[in-house]
């Protein structure tokens, strides 16, 4: 991997300028229409200035910058790389997308509080990002816990009683994991390498500790980042989907589960180093803990009948995959996961985002009320049906190409009974989610399914809504038949130990 | 119990601090660096004087304390509980000892003050006495006629004053150009040399705090007599 | 005999002990609250007994000087023994050598009593009726405020739901 | 006037303070400005000791221009720099929050409030800064008895728990002065720095009387900070006290207190004894652990918002005296770094339960009431002060348990570790319940409520500004002190380095 | 000094501190307490601690009974132990 790297600011400026854009949008909170275009100032601003850093990584450089030595050795800092430019590309840009979706979500239901809402949004967004820039560990969980309480009034956002027990398992969950388990973990690989606690492509920890804290500290930071959904701690994410639906999207099939993914990603890339990690031959342990959470989320998402919560057992077994791809440890499974990374938060938004739009326009939220629906809000299925495609791993979206990366790195890995797995949940993937659109097509009931289709009877929810949600769907497809940009970010990161 | 019962043999308390250089240097130097022979009175006074100004502002603290805890300002005498040995009657013989007594307390207290230098004694011993001299003269009559002497504010005023003139001649020094409570230099503004600016300040201390303990020391006597009310006493 | 002179020897270390101890035992077992205050009264001049205790010498006098009490066949080694404490000389030139107040006086140090535990003890007494004081006027708030002066009783009170 | 700096950081608020008691009956109007301005001249004295000391080492200050051991003498190295600073200027804010708290719960004892408050200041901070043992002992009892005072002065309850107090801070204080005694009968000298001098020069760390001397002084500063088994006079003390009281008593007396344990354990008895020679850390930090345990539980017990917060300054109490014994640099730099920080995170919650029982009468917990909507600035200032307790970053709480943690790791007390861990989640727990409460009103409504408009009845009814002041005041210095831990951290640092333990971590 | 009345006043003080503590009448108490002050008060006199002596019989024997006396006449004499 090339050594090169530049000092920019740029990272640090693509970080905070939703955190700047939350005092234009707590001061206009009289005038929603120059509120919301603050949020989408920040938006594009922010998305343009990760798009600018983007020929310098693919050129194989890195940028960094640091802000302040805050504890000794220990500064907040960031640097750009290949997976923290893949992770923030997706963040940003689909941020964008999501604003024009809550806006018609939040007015569509007349929500309260929306200032309040977009402020913390933004506030979530710059986490996200502060997150996938971070140069070290310290600076990643700076970011991971301000993520974790900016989201709390987002998931609460109702103030009722269902918003209330929802929030608390969310915070019960998140921080204490991470104050429970990566706080020391972190504390005690600082103490035992005393050292800056910078990612390297190769991991620091490599020499310093034995086995058994290899194993102890690895299993503190999978289950740390609870973010990740990895089973057992993972039924906080079902408990936020008590949130407002964009929330849900973005925060819980994007940023929030994702950031929780990156960071064991990062940890395993940058802390411990693939080639550590082989040598105990520790990927083993996650990889069949990930494993069982695939199946068995899978199966349970399989029982729900509400859309939003099966979409969120979903998200936990997709979750998984990436998880897996990362233990397994072999260069295209690595490769997977992070294409994964980008392939799920497409698919996963669209499938929201359609959940959202159909709770808008109708006011439905359970799966077996949407028999034929698909007639009357034939865009959102069509793109619901596409972006199941994408998770599922089905032609033409692009969750094939980086599930194909997965089942290669597997067999890279020799690990082949871990095919079984892919096989069986890729069937339950399709068992949950094909019903849906299908039954929306193409209902039971004769009589809704006698019903001539016509666009005068559609009820489609309104164009904010509708226009997020196709714009994603279109980007699984391009993802499948250009996904050239996020494998070569990808290569960038794992191709410095190949 | 608590810790203490559990004192492991106690061993050898008989080798005494007194042969330290400390101790030694307060014995012997004492006389050639102040001029004063009391030595307690000087090492009060002088080398530990400010220990000994945190022991008046002790004596000040307790007393505007008291006044916090049970002052009760206005009438609400509802509640005050009734002293349960309380007579009115006034007994001559009583009444003439303590009339023939307080002014000779208040003699002596004035001597043990003044004379703290070579004597036992002190501002703080003299203050207690003189005190007690107004303590005896509200038991005699009641709380009203040792108020008549020395009112509520004047006590207040008067402890103030003496915790003033203390940290007075503190400051003095201190705006001379030494530090705190380095009395030598106040020769500069006294008549005397520096050693005798010592002994001349130690006593200006003195008086500072003999104001302050026979204030406090009314002033508790008098806030617990009345439980707060200063109106009646015992 | 022995044991007897060994006790002898300490016994006001022996006694202020057992005076301390009960003290603490009123403290915090007595029940009335001006009987705990008696305790803490004689906590703390156990306390004191043991300071003066320390400053005690056999055959010292009190720690006042006449000034006939002068040993001038000592002046030589006395002086120089303890010149090098005298007060710092740095910034006042006036407190050298010649300066002193009666120079020829001298003064043995094992005639008088030490004088530092009894200046510490004046505060420490100061302190204790200070304390015993503000514990007085708590008291008799407390009595305003219940009524009584039984713990044990006020915690019925509390207890009770008052 | 700078050669005098260490004597004005105290003598300012003193002299005023007796200006006020002058003054304060008859123009009750200056009690308030004098106060603050003394307080603002303390800060300011220390702040420039701390400065010199930083640039020129240790000072020395001869009081009444007296040689050391035989007259007084302030001495202040980085480590009771740093903790003037802190008490002056937690001392300040609390003072200008007491601005209408007075007014609202003591009418009729105003100039007798600041007296003592000041006096209050006044001693904890010659406490900290001298360099003689009894003296200490005499500052000691200054503090106490203004603390006696300002507690007995609220209302009903108080009174028993002053008295509770006035038993037990005696009992503390009596101990120290005893084990001084012992310390004088050993060594002949007062000074702290001078009494570990003669004890190395006549090698008289085996006797049992010095023994007996560190285990009642130490017994004595547990007992007046509260150190678990001993802590029983704090909870009602600080619950029941007039908010203005507890709002200073409970972030500095605990936090002197354990300065003073660290300066008597490493200055006078040295780490030499106190780790190798006795080498009772084991058991102490289990004690702390039992403390941190102890005192987070039984705040969750709680719905008194004082007496939660009050519980959990024993479990901060435990934070820090394990973290002195895990024998660790890095432990006693978490320490001395908590010391500071969580002077100002506790002064911050106080403050806040000041506020909200000035504002609502009530003591309860339930008083927070979709408190976000009536009170934004007021939770915005608590949340700050719940993050520091709770510990995320980048709030000065984090820092600290990222040193101590540190410390438990390096050290291998990994059940301080753990207790440190569990205490977090439980400080998480409270004010989460708390947060939770002010968020969505005691009885959330059911279902999907509030739809088509902020719908919470009353618009933001804020408390005044000068009691908004100090809270928010104290939460930025929390960010400050969190993001600057680093200079603080090295200051402490020149001190910690002093002694040798095995680890350097800097 | 003569070490037996040392002991005798010794003995003396913890009588009287004893009885102090134990006498269910609080005015007999305070009392009792002056007198235990007062002995305390001669003993340090004998070991030559004069200030301290003269100050603790103004302080204990004096004052401080008085205030204990002021406290008990304005509450409640009773003790129950």
């Amino acid at each position: 991997m090339s050594s090169e790297s530049i000092t920019s600011f740029t990272p640090v400026f693509a970080s905070i300028v939703s955190l700047l854009a939350v005092l234009p949008i707590a001061l206009l909170g009289k005038k929603p229409n120059l509120r919301e275009g603050a949020t989408f100032v920040a938006a594009f601003i922010k998305f343009g200035l990760v798009l600018s850093m983007l020929p310098a990584i693919l050129a194989g450089k890195t940028i960094e910058y640091t802000i302040w030595e805050i504890v000794p050795n220990l500064e907040i800092a960031f640097r750009v790389d290949g997976l923290g430019m893949l992770f923030g590309l997706v963040a940003s840009s689909l941020w964008i997308v999501t604003s024009l979706y809550s806006i018609g979500y939040m007015r569509g239901l007349k929500e309260h509080s929306q200032t309040r809402f977009f402020s913390f949004f933004a506030v979530s967004l710059s986490a996200t990002i502060g997150v996938a820039f971070a140069a070290n560990l310290f600076t990643l969980y700076l970011f991971y816990e301000m993520l974790s309480l900016a989201t709390y009034p987002l998931v609460t956002h109702h103030q009722d009683k269902e918003a209330r027990i929802g929030g608390r398992t969310y915070l019960t969950y998140l921080l204490s994991t991470s104050i429970g388990f990566v706080l020391p973990a972190m504390i005690f690989v600082y103490v035992k390498t005393g050292s800056s606690m910078d990612f390297s492509s190769d991991g620091f920890l490599n020499g310093h500790i034995g086995a058994t804290e290899a194993l102890i500290l690895l299993l503190l930071f999978t289950f740390g980042f609870a973010k990740s959904g990895l089973m057992p701690f993972h039924s906080w994410l079902p408990g936020a989907m008590v949130a407002p639906t964009p929330v849900s999207a973005l925060l819980h099939a994007v940023a929030v589960v994702k950031v929780g993914v990156f960071c064991i990603l990062r940890v395993y890339t940058g802390v411990f180093g693939t080639d550590f990690l082989q040598s105990l031959d520790l990927g083993v342990v996650v990889a069949w803990i990930a494993a069982f959470t695939i199946v068995v989320s899978s199966l349970i998402a399989l029982s729900q009948d509400n859309l939003k919560r099966r979409l969120a057992f979903s998200t936990v077994g997709q979750l998984s995959y990436i998880i897996l791809g990362a233990a397994l440890l072999s260069d295209r499974a690595v490769t997977g996961s992070m294409t994964h990374i980008a392939m799920h938060a497409v698919g996963k938004i669209t499938l929201f985002m359609c959940a959202g739009a159909v709770f808008v326009a109708t006011g439905k939220k359970y799966i077996s009320q949407m028999d034929g629906l698909g007639k009357k809000m034939p865009i959102t299925f069509a793109a619901f049906s596409i972006g199941a495609l994408s998770v599922i791993g089905l032609p033409p979206a692009g969750g094939l190409i980086s599930k194909f990366y997965l089942v290669t790195g597997a067999m890279d890995a020799g690990q082949s009974a871990l095919l079984v797995i892919f096989l069986i949940s890729t069937i339950l993937n399709a068992a949950y989610l094909l019903p849906i659109g299908y039954r929306a097509f193409f209902p039971k009931d004769p009589k809704l399914a006698a019903e001539p289709f016509s666009w005068k009877n559609t009820q489609e929810a309104s164009w904010q809504c509708i226009t997020p949600l196709s714009v994603t769907a279109v980007l699984a497809v391009i993802l499948f038949i250009k996904p050239q940009l996020l494998l070569q970010l990808a290569g960038l990161m794992v191709g410095g130990n190949g | 119990m608590s810790a203490v019962s559990d004192f492991p043999d106690w061993g050898d308390p008989n080798s005494p601090a007194n042969s330290y250089r400390l101790s030694q240097h307060y014995v012997t130097e004492t006389i050639h660096e102040t001029s004063v022979p009391n030595m307690v009175t000087a090492v009060l006074a002088d080398y530990r004087g400010y220990d000994t100004m945190f022991e008046t502002v002790v004596i000040f603290t307790a007393g505007i304390a008291i006044i916090g805890i049970l002052r009760r300002f206005g009438n609400d005498d509802k509640d005050a509980a009734k002293p349960t040995l309380y007579t009115k009657k006034p007994d001559l013989i009583i009444d003439t000892t303590c009339r023939l007594m307080i002014p000779i307390i208040q003699l002596f207290a004035l001597y043990v003050i003044a004379h703290g230098h070579h004597s036992p004694g002190g501002g703080f011993q003299g203050g207690v006495i003189f005190g007690a001299s107004f303590i005896l003269l509200a038991v005699s009559r009641d709380l009203q006629a040792a108020q008549k002497w020395v009112p509520e504010k004047r006590i207040l005023n008067l402890a103030g004053i003496g915790v003033l003139i203390y940290a007075g001649f503190g400051l003095g020094s201190l705006l001379l150009g030494q530090n705190f409570l380095d009395y030598a230099i106040l020769h500069k503004i006294m008549p005397a040399t520096p050693i005798e600016a010592r002994s001349h300040s130690m006593l200006g201390v003195e008086i500072g705090v003999a104001f302050t303990v026979t204030a406090i020391m009314f002033s508790i006597y008098s806030n617990l007599a009345s439980n707060g009310s200063m109106k009646e006493g015992l | 005999m022995e044991i007897f002179e060994a006790i002898s020897a300490k016994f006001n270390f022996w006694i202020y002990i057992i005076i301390m101890m009960i003290g603490l035992y009123a403290m915090i077992a007595k029940n009335n609250l001006i009987k705990k205050l008696i305790g803490m009264s004689i906590f703390q001049t156990a306390i004191i007994l043991f300071y003066v205790s320390i400053g005690v010498k056999d055959g010292a006098s009190i720690p006042i000087l006449y000034h006939d009490q002068v040993h001038p066949e000592h002046h030589d080694e006395s002086h120089g023994d303890h010149s090098a404490h005298s007060p710092s000389t740095d910034g006042h030139d006036s407190h050298a050598a010649e300066d002193r107040y009666l120079p020829e006086l001298v003064v043995d140090g094992n005639d008088f009593a030490n004088p530092l535990p009894h200046v510490l003890m004046l505060t420490a007494i100061v302190v204790g009726v200070s304390t015993l004081g503000v514990g007085l006027a708590v008291t008799q708030k407390v009595y305003r405020e219940y009524g009584s002066i039984e713990e044990s009783e006020i915690l019925e009170m509390i207890k009770s739901g008052k | 006037m700078i050669e005098q700096a260490p004597a004005l950081i105290l003598l300012v608020p003193f002299f005023v303070s007796i200006f006020v008691a002058l003054l304060g009956n008859r123009f009750q109007g200056i009690c308030f400005p004098l106060s603050v301005l003394s307080l603002i001249g303390s800060v300011a004295a220390s702040v420039t000791t701390l400065g010199r000391v930083i640039n020129e080492g240790t000072i020395r200050y001869r009081l009444g221009g007296w040689e050391p051991p035989m007259g007084i003498e302030f001495r202040i190295d980085a480590l009771n720099a740093l903790v003037a600073v802190a008490v002056s200027g937690v001392g300040l804010l609390a003072a200008i929050y007491s601005k209408r708290a007075v007014l609202a719960e003591t009418p009729d004892k105003v100039s007798q409030y600041y007296t003592l408050f000041l006096l209050l200041i006044t001693g904890l901070l010659g406490m900290v800064i001298t360099g003689d043992a009894f003296n200490l002992y005499v500052l000691l009892e200054v503090s106490a008895l203004t603390s006696y005072a300002l507690i007995a002065m609220g209302p009903k309850r108080a009174t028993l728990a002053a008295y509770k107090y006035v038993i037990i801070g005696t009992i503390g204080a009596s101990f120290y002065l005893l084990g001084v005694g012992y310390l004088y009968i050993k060594t002949g000298s007062l000074n702290m720095f001078d009494i570990h001098e003669q004890l190395i020069a006549r090698d008289i760390f085996d006797s049992p009387a010095i023994l007996v001397a560190f285990i009642v002084i130490t017994v004595g500063v547990w007992i007046k900070m509260a150190f678990f088994p001993l802590h029983a006079w704090l909870p009602n003390s600080y619950a029941y006290a007039p908010t203005t009281s507890s709002a200073i008593l409970g972030p500095l007396m605990t936090k002197v207190m354990i300065y003073v344990m660290i300066r008597l354990t490493f200055t006078v008895f040295g780490s030499d004894f106190a780790f190798i020679q006795l080498d009772w850390s084991d058991i102490i930090v289990w004690m702390s652990v039992v403390a941190i345990l102890a005192g987070s539980i039984s705040a969750l017990a709680q719905t008194d918002l004082r007496k939660m917060l009050s519980f959990l300054i024993i479990a901060e109490v435990g934070y820090m005296v394990g973290g002195v014994w895990l024998a660790d640099d890095m432990g006693l730099v978490g320490s001395i770094y908590h010391i500071i920080a969580d002077a100002f995170m506790t002064l911050c919650v106080f403050l806040f339960a000041g506020i909200i029982f000035v504002k609502t009468g009530k003591r309860d917990i339930t008083a927070l009431d979709g408190l976000f909507t009536k009170m934004p600035l007021t939770m915005v200032g608590l949340l700050v002060g719940a993050f520091s307790l709770i510990g995320i970053p980048p709030t000065a709480g984090f820092f600290s348990k990222w040193y101590l943690i540190q410390g438990g790791v390096a050290s291998g007390h990994w059940e301080y570790v753990i207790a440190l861990l569990i205490s977090s989640l439980i400080n998480a727990v409270l004010f989460f319940r708390i947060i939770e409460i002010a968020y969505f009103g005691v009885k959330p409504a059911e279902g999907h409520g509030h739809h088509d408009s902020d719908t919470h009845e009353s618009g933001p009814n804020e408390a005044s500004f000068s009691m908004l002041f100090p809270l928010l005041a104290t939460a930025a210095a929390l960010l400050v002190i969190g993001l600057y831990n680093q200079d603080i951290v090295a200051i402490i640092s020149s001190f910690v380095s002093q002694f040798n333990f095995g680890v350097i971590g800097i | 000094m003569i070490w037996q009345f040392d002991l005798i006043i010794l003995v003396f003080l913890v009588i009287t501190a004893l009885i102090s503590l134990s006498v269910k009448d609080l005015l007999s108490a305070a009392m009792i307490f002056g007198v235990y002050s007062f002995l305390m008060c001669l003993l340090w006199a004998g070991m030559a601690a004069v200030d301290v002596a003269f100050t603790e019989a103004a302080v204990g024997a004096g004052v401080s009974a008085v205030f204990l006396i002021a406290t008990v006449l304005r509450t409640s004499r009773r003790s129950s132990d």
